[in-house]
């Protein structure tokens, strides 16, 4: 298992979270479990270490941040 | 053992790759000296064409101002890939943003393109804007009687959003 | 009866219909002041976007510059129609352009359009500026050792242009 | 036959001219005659009082001001 951080960005009022998984599968299957999450699981992006992916298909390392995205709009 | 945690912030960056650049702002943006600065910077570089694009706060559903969280990290390498863009086509692209709460009639966001050529210059600060209302990391919150209300509406999911909400 | 000859030059002309402008200035243009009085006149106006094209010489085939003609009167009309289209649409529209000699790297034209929206906006320009190109009544020189070369390789004749080269 | 003033603009090298004439198709017959327009008459649009016109099928009036206006290239 490695240690990760996921860090929730822009509105989505949450505290950082550490967990040990070895994949993005077990990150979704917490994250799903926490109902205060609402909907922005549906509609967040995802970056490992600042990179978008897109797809659960990434294998982490220790240390790793996951980070999510929520729906944008600058300018 | 002790961890000491320091938080440095800067009143702005710049990210300077030949003539690109990204500069982030506390606050509302001096337009006039934004874009006197950038013309300025590009007045011997030979190009035909500089286009700005400036964003104002417009008045509308009784909002005080709007206010804005910026993710800098992934919006360095979204601007990169931008500087990377424009280069291939022989031009160079500039941004200005603001963080925090700009008020009605203030600006906070400037795009802009040099180009040798007109349609060329034309071309890019429509994709560029459009990607950047679309892909850049920034949230917008309405300022109304004191509080800072997400955009939900006006707000748009980065492509390749919801994998983590996919059913396992 | 005497015939008195007159010729009034001013240094440059406003016109003015509900905050469109167009400016015409003898020799190079000063892009940082008109951007900066531009954007301060429609400070108030509730505007979001804000896009100006800058024209500036370019540095080839040997050139020394660059230098204008314009037919004053049908510019005006032309500009006109422009306000018009531009009212329609929710926006308005200034463009300030030099007379005479402009030299290399100095800029001799702005295009710029204000709209409470941004789509708006980015169409509106590309089709000002591209209508500008292909129908303004100016005429452009190059500044060659001193001489001023009607530039006919880059000249587009007007739409309907023939008319009286037709036989009889 | 009416008095109309016909002006050059632009690179064409010419000061104007005042013609007794009608209408646009005598204006082309003379101008047709002077080898000095060379391709200009081919390639210029024609304003008459400011206003460009599409088509020779125009009345003239007396003190008409009729223009040719080469291609452009502003900017």
């Amino acid at each position: 298992m490695k240690m990760v951080r996921v860090e929730f960005l822009g509105p989505i009022q949450k505290e950082p979270i550490e967990l040990e998984i070895d994949n993005l599968n077990q990150l979704a299957q917490i994250l799903q479990q926490d109902e205060s999450l609402g909907e922005w699981l549906q509609n967040s992006a995802v970056a490992v270490n600042d990179t978008l992916v897109s797809s659960r298909d990434v294998a982490l390392k220790d240390g790793d941040k996951i980070s999510l995205l929520p729906p944008v709009c600058g300018g | 053992m002790w961890h000491l945690k320091m938080e440095i912030k800067f009143h702005f960056c710049h990210l300077y790759v030949e003539g690109d650049v990204l500069e982030l702002y506390d606050g509302a943006l001096d337009v006039p000296k934004i874009l006197k600065e950038w013309y300025e910077e590009q007045a011997q570089s030979n190009y035909g064409a500089y286009i700005p694009f400036v964003g104002t706060v417009r008045s509308e559903d009784g909002i005080d101002g709007l206010s804005f969280d910026i993710y800098e990290p992934i919006l360095e390498s979204w601007f990169a890939l931008w500087q990377e863009k424009a280069k291939e086509r022989g031009a160079i692209v500039k941004m200005a943003h603001s963080r925090g709460d700009v008020m009605l009639h203030e600006s906070s966001y400037i795009s802009a393109v040099f180009s040798p050529k007109r349609r060329v210059a034309l071309e890019l600060i429509d994709e560029f804007v459009e990607d950047f209302k679309a892909s850049a990391p920034i949230w917008k919150y309405d300022l109304i009687n004191g509080k800072r209300v997400y955009a939900k509406d006006r707000s748009t999911a980065i492509k390749g959003s919801g994998i983590l909400g996919e059913k396992i």
